[in-house]
């Protein structure tokens, strides 16, 4: 009878420290915890290094806010909903940011090792790629292959060959292991344990690869009600640190179950946040601009959650608008 | 419904019907693809319907058969996972499907293409101080090294069909040999691990292919647009010498079912 | 819309060649594919390589009858039911097998491995183990390392130093990719997506690793009933090649929600199979003099039958003779 | 219920109801534990029962945090899964918890130990060509080289406590690094790997402990035997130096959750 330790948005903010390497949950505008990540900004942290197997709103908003010195990933958008990560990428251009960029196979297996703490995994995919330059690894051009941090290796790749069966080279991809990772969930059990209710994204192994896991939670529910299906979970209670209970935390992305992607919210952010000026203006009025989850949830007003809250039948909003109507 | 296999004609379709058209063609029945949302997810639903009733679509965020009674304009969505034979994670599909060798066939994307098939996803101009920089792979360079077969759908302009890419995001057939980067064909860099690449690009004005050296040439070329066009949007010297003659349309069939019963909603379909 | 080729006991077994790679579903005495294994012995298959991540009643029992020239595994027995395969243990003692030992960990790798298509698995699970002794690589004293057959490797391991984080040594554990799989499932759907109702063992992995698959199952249930929770499912129809449909065909093996295992069966089993002459009698009674899965149940007979299904509301039997009572 | 927290005298327990109690206190209260099916399962369902609410027990078969209403008698029973927080499969026990490194304490047998607690489970006499073959590592091998801590329950003779154990199924303090087969200390081979190892072994005559080099001494004698005893029943020379007494007994009220809890219809305990 394991028991969770609950904790508050900013508190749960309060344990990232500046420089520390960070895992999210969700797939691209999908189950991330967007309310812990605008209560990061307020809190100003610094310098933050994020893995992502693949980027969405969340981080390109942490990246418009300054808080991040490091981007590895794969990828950064919001699919059909703003094809670029606008702020990521401008800060790209403007070299202000410092990029490892690698294939979505390739982040896949990174985590994967250090869900399971091998140090590498092996794989063959994107091999040809310029992801594979040397002239193009981000933190060695940074000096960040030097061995001062425990978080970064020491190379990009390594390349074997098969010893057992002769099919040729391969790559050997680093583990990651974040310090801590942000999980957003939507259902934490009383004894914490954890479930997911569709796709499972990378979420467990975001877990298992973090020093310090934060769950941040649509509700908290009895443990017992989880436990009547054990191979629907995700995460069992000692796997995870910290919990946050937060309705509608994921918002803008969506939740399965509970809550559509909020397209409109998307594409006025991509739209207003092309130049610092703009997402300037933006923070200020969603982020700064807001006290609280409660605060923020006034200001979007009940009609708009009405529309995007899913059907039970379908766990998706038949109400919401998508594509052309 | 009377909808007939005959091909519509000019001004009974729009550009994106005979997009999904000849999309749908690449789709053999039975094959285990792998795509995004847009116009891939139209015309592997437009060859479900019609000829490949045993095809499989493979979203990479974690679903795998879905069959959506409401378009997702996302491959993270539910509407993913509905009625799909299994929902998973991303090792899931790229590691116990694609590396598996599982994919027959990849719809792909990308901002400019070389004639071997490599794919800039990545930026435009140099790595290191990048004039654009656009999303990055996510699983571009996977689905094109792993799948059987790969058909890229793109906006033709001459600077995004060129020479050189400005970075190799998603290896073709003739790609770079790392660490050294001496070119190679890609089965020389695969080994045990080749399994095809890709074999068509489609665009607004016609369809590629590529030879038995991984060169691409001109196949067919749309309704209103002539092999001069084409060169034209073309930066590198293209093999014109094998045009197979005008891309089909679409049949009063597939029109049917594309604004009936694959998008009668309208979300890509306008 | 895919269909599935369904086949008859007879034919699946008559897909099996002399000298294959076989691996099975299940774990121990749990969803083995027995039915398919009697059927196996009355075929006369040889030369059989079996790869187990754990054996049990299934392969002690191919074994008695002297369908195999080769085992790999981590172990076998039946857990409480008989602490050791007897008849694995006897021919291991004649010399009449060949046998490689792993650790459970190294033979989860090394299938997982295969499912997935890497040469190899990294792991430091049991090093320092006699396991890694290079005098006691079973298959390299048979001389079987040479090559000539594609489906063992040239190595029984190999020791790479970690290139990233410098955490040190361990082991690559060679895939194992299987010619045929036999995988038991309680529920395969018209469209041949497959389900199990509990711990998934290795199923999946024993599944994607193989060439080809014959699942044999308790039922063939409409798709549309295993759709309606993809989250659920083991794998689609597209991964598997024939389909037999079966009742009982795991027993005396357990199947979770349909029936227990049958405790003395298993006991009797054990007991009397400790000498060939024994095995061959017990084979006498339960395989040779049984012409059909239906005579095999018909002679269990009904009380038998009913004391071993489960209860629907807990997934195995309240009625079973377990322990001491 | 008035069972105290008083020791039972002897001949008001059998000898397993000590052998459970004595396993139990080697569980923490929080301990991710790593188990098989009979006296380990006792063991930590007894040890929830009493003074560790907190901890967790993984069955390798794929279970994790099972809360069985009955016992079961295989790690693969739906018994071990009931009421879990987590069913899944090997690769998720094995990888996933024991080599991810969430595991605490495994419980774990053998058919002989030596002094450096590397156990046998495999072979009597050569490895090829066998007096007696068991049932070979299974998880035993695994478990004790990741747990940071394990526990041996054995049967105590004098050929099974050996100064060589005639093949090495599971690593303990002092083992071989291959290929060349020479002796070290576990954290030198394991590395980065290291998590720890034995803490104890306990048998049907005592409880021994590892000292801070990895040897293994006598720590508690049962009630009913002597220190003479044990060294009677073990071939190598055992450190009797540092025993703390004798074993405790069961309390009455391990007694009362063994009988009325833990296994009342005594499918371990008759």
């Amino acid at each position: 009878m394991g028991k969770i330790n609950k904790i508050t948005l900013k508190e749960a903010a309060g344990l990232i420290n500046d420089g520390d390497l960070l895992a999210f949950s969700g797939f691209t505008i999908w189950r991330r915890p967007v309310a812990l990540c605008y209560e990061i900004i307020r809190q100003g942290k610094k310098d933050l290094h994020l893995f992502e197997v693949q980027g969405g709103f969340h981080s390109d908003m942490l990246i418009g806010a300054g808080c991040v010195k490091i981007w590895e990933g794969s990828f950064m958008g919001q699919e059909l909903l703003g094809k670029v990560g606008v702020n990521l990428s401008r800060k790209q251009v403007a070299g202000e940011i410092i990029t490892d960029d690698f294939s979505h196979g390739h982040a896949v297996g990174r985590i994967q090792a250090g869900a399971i703490n091998v140090p590498f995994f092996p794989t063959a995919l994107a091999m040809g790629s310029d992801i594979l330059n040397p002239e193009y690894d981000g933190l060695a051009r940074a000096g960040l292959r030097d061995g001062s941090n425990p978080k970064i290796a020491s190379k990009k790749y390594e390349i074997v060959k098969d010893p057992f069966f002769d099919m040729g080279e391969l790559l050997l991809m680093p583990a990651v292991k974040p310090d801590i990772s942000i999980v957003y969930a939507p259902m934490v059990g009383n004894e914490g344990t954890v479930r997911v209710l569709s796709q499972s994204y990378n979420d467990s192994d975001v877990i298992k690869a973090s020093d310090k896991i934060i769950v941040i939670c649509e509700e908290i529910v009895p443990d017992s009600y989880l436990r009547q299906d054990p191979t629907k979970n995700l995460a069992s209670g000692y796997e995870i640190d910290y919990v946050v209970e937060c309705p509608w935390s994921a918002h803008p992305t969506g939740s399965q179950s509970y809550y559509d992607c909020d397209a409109d919210f998307l594409r006025d952010f991509n739209a207003k946040t092309r130049t610092q000026e703009g997402f300037d203006q933006w923070a200020q009025e969603w982020i700064f601009g807001v006290n609280s989850q409660e605060e923020y949830l006034e200001k979007l007003g009940v009609a708009r959650l009405e529309k995007l809250r899913a059907s039970v039948a379908l766990g998706y909003s038949t109400r919401v608008k998508r594509g052309t109507r | 419904m009377s909808a007939s296999n005959e091909y519509a004609k000019t001004g009974e379709f729009q550009p994106i019907d005979l997009l999904a058209a000849a999309a749908a063609r690449e789709v053999f029945d039975g094959d285990v693809v792998f795509a995004g949302t847009g116009l891939p997810m139209l015309a592997i639903t437009l060859a479900q319907y019609e000829h490949a009733p045993n095809s499989v679509c493979i979203y990479e965020a974690g679903s795998i058969d879905g069959r959506p009674i409401d378009l997702p304009t996302s491959v993270g969505d539910a509407r993913c996972a509905f009625q799909g034979s299994k929902a998973g994670g991303l090792y899931e599909t790229f590691y116990g499907q694609l590396h598996a060798g599982y994919v027959d066939l990849g719809f792909l994307g990308g901002a400019e293409i070389d004639k071997y098939g490599n794919v800039n996803t990545t930026v435009i101009g140099d790595y290191n101080s990048p004039k654009i920089r656009f999303t990055g792979s996510g699983g571009n360079a996977d689905i094109n090294s792993f799948a059987k077969r790969t058909v890229f759908i793109m906006v033709q302009e001459k600077r995004r069909f060129k020479e050189e890419v400005d970075y190799i995001t998603s290896p073709g057939w003739r790609i770079k040999k790392w660490p050294s980067g001496e070119w190679a064909h890609k089965k020389d860099i695969y080994g045990g691990f080749y399994h095809g690449g890709p074999v068509a690009v489609i665009t607004n004005m016609a369809v590629f292919r590529f030879d038995e050296e991984g060169i691409m040439y001109l196949d067919t070329v749309h309704p209103g647009f002539t092999v001069e066009d084409i060169k034209n949007n073309v930066s590198f010297d293209l093999n014109v010498s094998r045009v197979s003659g005008e891309t089909k349309p679409p049949t009063y069939h597939q029109l049917d079912l594309l604004y009936n019963k694959v998008d009668p909603e309208g979300i890509f379909l306008k």
